[in-house]
């Protein structure tokens, strides 16, 4: 169960392109298993940005009762007012949240797959595999060398890593999605797990399928709540039931099966999901075009045919 | 002593006045986690459809200045799911259920209300008339007095007496007054307002509508001026109807001023998801206020903004 | 290379389409000690009144969440002291002027146009059509595409045919296309939207509406979507009349926000209140905006939102 | 004319009640004359709070080009914010505002008011009057001792410094009032000024009058510019020809001759103000009534009358 609490900012600074925050708050700490995250209130008493902002849990310690560590990114009003935080300052804090990354029963070879400050929950990650048995490759990426986070740390704990950058500024030129299969061949890879936008999960998914390797992806979706009452953060989903749903990666995720998450579907209502316009739940088709005719809800729908109030 | 929060609701006791606003607090599971859901005065359903509805594709929601827009499109499980789920867990915990229903014809409205009639545990029927009207090309409900008062008049009609039922009302109108009016005539037992006002956002990156949906329904505090005043003239023209007051709530400062301004109960929305424990919250600072400026009942201050002799001007004091 | 920020108003070209929203920045000389009024695309006059007028009783504004309720109700010198002072003043600065009328009658409009059709050096009138109707019990005459088109007719009658004649438009409607639709059927040559949301707030303190003037106008950066939505109802509906776009307006990028979502001006209102060198900041904002996104011309971007295919949502990039 | 810089803050403490900021702003400090007075944005660049806060300034000093010190009460929002601040923060600040007090020509006998937060702007008018050769007599005042600000200054600079607090935990119990006419006559009086809550610049006003003495009272009206374009500041003053107008204190204030200000008519539109309803340029009433019957313009207007918009 995730708690609210003020944690108390114990540390801020800089790493390369990112701001590390240690946040004071035993309750979370204590509770937290890796893929979880937490969310932050910014902005102060009288903010005017009400969409807490999620932070994937870097790392936690047990000092002061346990602390939390987040990195992050400065790109909006809200990440910007964040690192211009200072110590003893308080924050309102929520987590941990979401569903973990599952760990193997037995010890595996897994790769670790994190683009830009994706790759921060990967580390508490690989601790844990390691307790377990497993061994850990990790394959890092980042638009250039500054964006790529925590390599010495993977250089230093992971059996292997591996750097790709798109300038090429370090390790080699591209996406992770580049070296994947080599690493998958070597380290004989059992499973992965992902932490990246979008577009490279859906390609590290496309590549591990052809391979049979089970991937854990956690996606970074817009989020309003983080808890599961405003419905913002949906993705379509198929359940091990076969039927598509329309779910909340806050707390349906953050962490998914990279197979049953529809990834060419996303911002779309897919036709056969749970509940879509030409969704029955009889298997009949509600209208008279053919189900392929139809397609999906993509993008601007016709005012009038849904719904803005809710 | 702290003041009596209690309200009334048909012929459900409510502990206070403090509601969650439909859509704000998922299906009443996800708000359990951080606050007691039988402390809340009352727990307004997401508004709920006949059959289960994905809503709209994403982006649903975007973070404008002091607000919020959201085209969630009324995604959900459907009745059957609601009944069999959602409402017997809140009963089970003890909360007052109010629940929000959505259709896109009257005959559907209807049948919902028939529906709610055959159950236990419903406190009250909110009818969110802000709700595409199917057979008029999309239109809200809300916007044309005649239109909601149809609906409002075939919910009633459907409805065990017993149950009331309350009309949500959309601020996107030139007269809000003439749909309230319309409403009570058709047989409301009270009056919700306001609902999201008609907004959009364009994302400076892409070029386009920032959410898929395109329009959005504006939320939060930077909606609170219209609450108030939308309040104020609905209780200014039907002084004994019942007003769940919502928009922009955020404090307990904020909830007595739409009590001031004439609500009987508050209900608080996008605060929820921006602090899940904003309900109880909310609760606790209005007791604070109340006992600042010495009342027993939050009942008391109900509407006394509209007093006739101006207690003079703060800034003069 | 900046971006070209050129726009046209009638027959007057504008240096750029950064303009001061009516009632916002004084007579101009108030704004000079922080801006040169020169460099400003137009300034829009606080409306003028044939006669001076003391406006409304103080507490006058209220702050709200991101937002700003005012009462002032039209405080003014009157035509004649405009005529004789202020605009000559703005004119000697090398500024552009709009000017803003405010009447309570039609024939009142139409003689504030014939007054300015004398008079060199009006750009543009720009009629606030939120101004209460006093043979309509003192509804404002924007409420109703009847009442605003008469008012456009004869303002349009009365003005030289070569001064343009654009109609404010208020948000307060169930349907702007149809006030809009009015406006530009009685022979208005542009629109100006929005002006400000009606709205209340309740001082808790004394428990009376903080403002003395009961109601007040919400402006500020909590009405952009509101703005961005009446833009871009608009623009579709009339896609070739030049609309001046307000509301909210902060920054660079909420002014790229109205022209994508279809506006050819910006006026900025609030934040001048806020900053008062608020239209110069913009502008430059805008232009780097501008130079972000690698356009030559501001004028390319106007309406851009509108385009059919959707350039793919920002998140899945 | 006033300018817009980004101060510096040097320097944030507690007086007793009140917090002093020192704020490094050279081009404000070198333009500045007593009774001026700076608009401060609040709440950082994603701020909810749009208008400005108005303060007097108490001291500007030499150092670092020119620094600017103001004392004030965190009441609200906005000053909770600024009493947040630390040493380096930067703020968007305007000024000088206003019109200052004018100084006598010729060596007087002053008798400086203020109340609360209102006495700050009094020491550097002070310092001003006694270069100029004038006697300066302090009466301060304010709820308790810890809202009493600078009686130990007034001590040690004034010719005499006398205080009355409400709960009469400091001086004389009462408003300073009680004690103005005792002064008056022990210091021969020749000028006023006064800096305090409307009421009680009335009653000052009253009194002085009854003496013929002359009142420049600072007044403190809710602003929400500071630079006269939002005409939110307003009060009704009877200019020297005798008409009333409703004018802007933020521009032809804050400091005013208090027998022109209309007291008893603040927050109204009095009838006789040019431009109000009942008022006409040939000196006829407009309508039916005697003026006497159609009084003033208090409070609630009936809507309708009156345009919400602007
Ligand atoms: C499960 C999860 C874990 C995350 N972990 C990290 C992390 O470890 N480090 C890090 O730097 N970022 C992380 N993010 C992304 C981070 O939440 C956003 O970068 C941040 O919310 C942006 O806030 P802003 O004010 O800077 O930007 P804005 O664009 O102004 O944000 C506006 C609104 O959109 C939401 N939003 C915008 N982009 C995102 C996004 N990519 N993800 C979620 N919400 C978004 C914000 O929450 C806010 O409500 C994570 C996101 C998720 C969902
Ligand atoms: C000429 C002048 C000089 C002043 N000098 C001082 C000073 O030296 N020390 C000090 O503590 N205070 C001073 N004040 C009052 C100070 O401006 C207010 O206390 C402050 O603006 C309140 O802001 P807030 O956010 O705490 O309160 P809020 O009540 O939240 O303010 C909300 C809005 O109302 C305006 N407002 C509210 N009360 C006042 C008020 N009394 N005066 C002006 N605006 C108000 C604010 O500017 C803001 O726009 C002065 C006011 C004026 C007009
Ligand atoms: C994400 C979200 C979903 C909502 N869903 C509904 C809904 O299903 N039915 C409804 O009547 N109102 C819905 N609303 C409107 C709220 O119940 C409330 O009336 C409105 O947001 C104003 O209150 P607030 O400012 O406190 O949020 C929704 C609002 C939000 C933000
Ligand atoms: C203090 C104030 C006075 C205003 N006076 C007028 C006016 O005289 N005439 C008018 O058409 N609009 C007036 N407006 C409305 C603005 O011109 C503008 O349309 C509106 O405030 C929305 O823009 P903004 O959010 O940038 O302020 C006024 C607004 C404010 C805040
Ligand atoms: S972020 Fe609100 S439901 Fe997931
Ligand atoms: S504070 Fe705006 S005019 Fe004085």
């Amino acid at each position: 169960m995730p708690v609210q609490i003020r944690g108390t900012v114990l540390t801020l600074r800089r790493v390369d392109a990112y701001h590390a925050l240690t946040l004071v708050a035993p309750a979370i700490a204590t509770k937290f298993r890796p893929g979880q995250f937490i969310t932050i209130a910014v902005g102060g008493p009288e903010t005017s940005m009400l969409g807490r902002r999620a932070f994937a849990v870097h790392d936690v310690r047990p000092d002061h009762g346990g602390t939390v560590e987040i990195v992050f990114e400065a790109r909006g009003p809200g990440t910007r007012w964040l690192a211009s935080l200072r110590a003893r300052d308080t924050l309102d804090t929520v987590g941990p949240l979401g569903r973990p990354f599952p760990i193997p029963r037995d010890p595996s070879s897994c790769l670790l797959i994190g683009v830009g400050y994706g790759s921060a929950p990967l580390f508490g990650l690989a601790a844990r595999l390691r307790e377990r048995g497993s061994s850990t490759d990790y394959l890092l990426g980042g638009d250039s060398a500054e964006r790529v986070f925590g390599a010495l740390t993977a250089r230093r704990n992971g059996r292997s890593a591996a750097v790709a950058t798109t300038d090429g500024s370090f390790g080699a030129r591209g996406a992770v999605t580049g070296l994947m299969e080599q690493i998958i061949r070597e380290a004989r890879t059992d499973v992965i797990y992902a932490c990246a936008p979008v577009p490279v999960l859906r390609e590290v998914a496309a590549i591990a399928g052809r391979y049979d390797i089970p991937v854990q992806a956690s996606v970074d979706v817009p989020m309003a709540c983080g808890t599961g009452v405003c419905m913002g953060c949906v993705l379509p989903v198929t359940g091990t039931d076969g039927i598509t749903r329309i779910v909340r990666s806050c707390v349906d995720g953050p962490v998914f099966r990279a197979d049953l998450v529809r990834w060419d579907d996303v911002g779309t209502i897919p036709f056969d999901a749970l509940g879509a316009p030409g969704w029955s739940a009889r298997g009949e088709w509600g209208g008279g075009q053919p189900p392929h005719d139809r397609g999906v809800i993509r993008g601007v729908v016709p005012p009038g045919q849904q719904s803005y109030a809710g | 002593m702290p003041a009596d929060m209690r309200a009334r609701l048909g012929l459900t006791d409510l502990p206070n006045l403090v509601l969650s606003a439909s859509g704000c607090a998922g299906a009443g599971r996800e708000l359990a986690q951080f606050i007691d859901v039988a402390r809340v005065g009352a727990v307004i359903s997401k508004s709920i459809m006949a059959e289960p509805h994905t809503g709209n594709p994403a982006p649903r929601l975007a973070e404008t200045p002091s607000g919020l827009l959201n085209s969630v499109g009324l995604q959900g499980p459907g009745m059957d799911a609601f009944l069999q789920r959602d409402l017997p867990w809140l009963l089970s915990r003890g909360a007052r259920v109010v629940v929000s229903i959505a259709g896109q014809t009257i005959r559907e409205f209807a049948g919902l209300a028939t529906r709610l009639s055959d159950t236990a545990g419903v406190s009250a029927i909110e009818v969110n008339l802000s709700c595409p009207n199917a057979e008029d090309a999309g239109q809200p409900f809300a916007l044309d007095p005649q239109r909601a008062g149809s609906v409002i008049a075939a919910v009633r009609g459907s409805a065990r007496y017993d149950i009331p039922v309350f009309a949500k009302l959309s601020p996107d109108v030139t007269d809000i007054v003439a749909v309230a009016s319309a409403c009570v005539a058709a047989g409301a037992d009270g009056l919700s307002l306001i609902n999201t006002l008609l907004g959009m956002a364009i994302d400076p990156v892409t070029m386009r509508p920032a959410l898929a949906g395109k329009y959005g329904g504006l939320s939060g505090p930077a909606i609170r001026p219209v609450a108030v005043r939308c309040v104020w003239q609905v209780r200014a023209a039907f002084p004994d109807v019942p007003i769940i007051g919502s928009g922009g709530v955020r404090t307990g400062r904020d909830a007595l001023e739409l009590l001031l301004a004439g609500a009987s109960m508050i209900a608080v929305g996008t605060e929820i998801i921006h602090d899940p424990s904003a309900c109880s919250r909310v609760l606790r600072e209005l007791e604070e206020e109340l006992a600042a400026i010495g009342t027993d009942r939050a009942a008391d201050v109900i509407g006394q903004a509209h007093g006739r002799t101006p207690r003079g001007l703060a800034w003069r004091a």
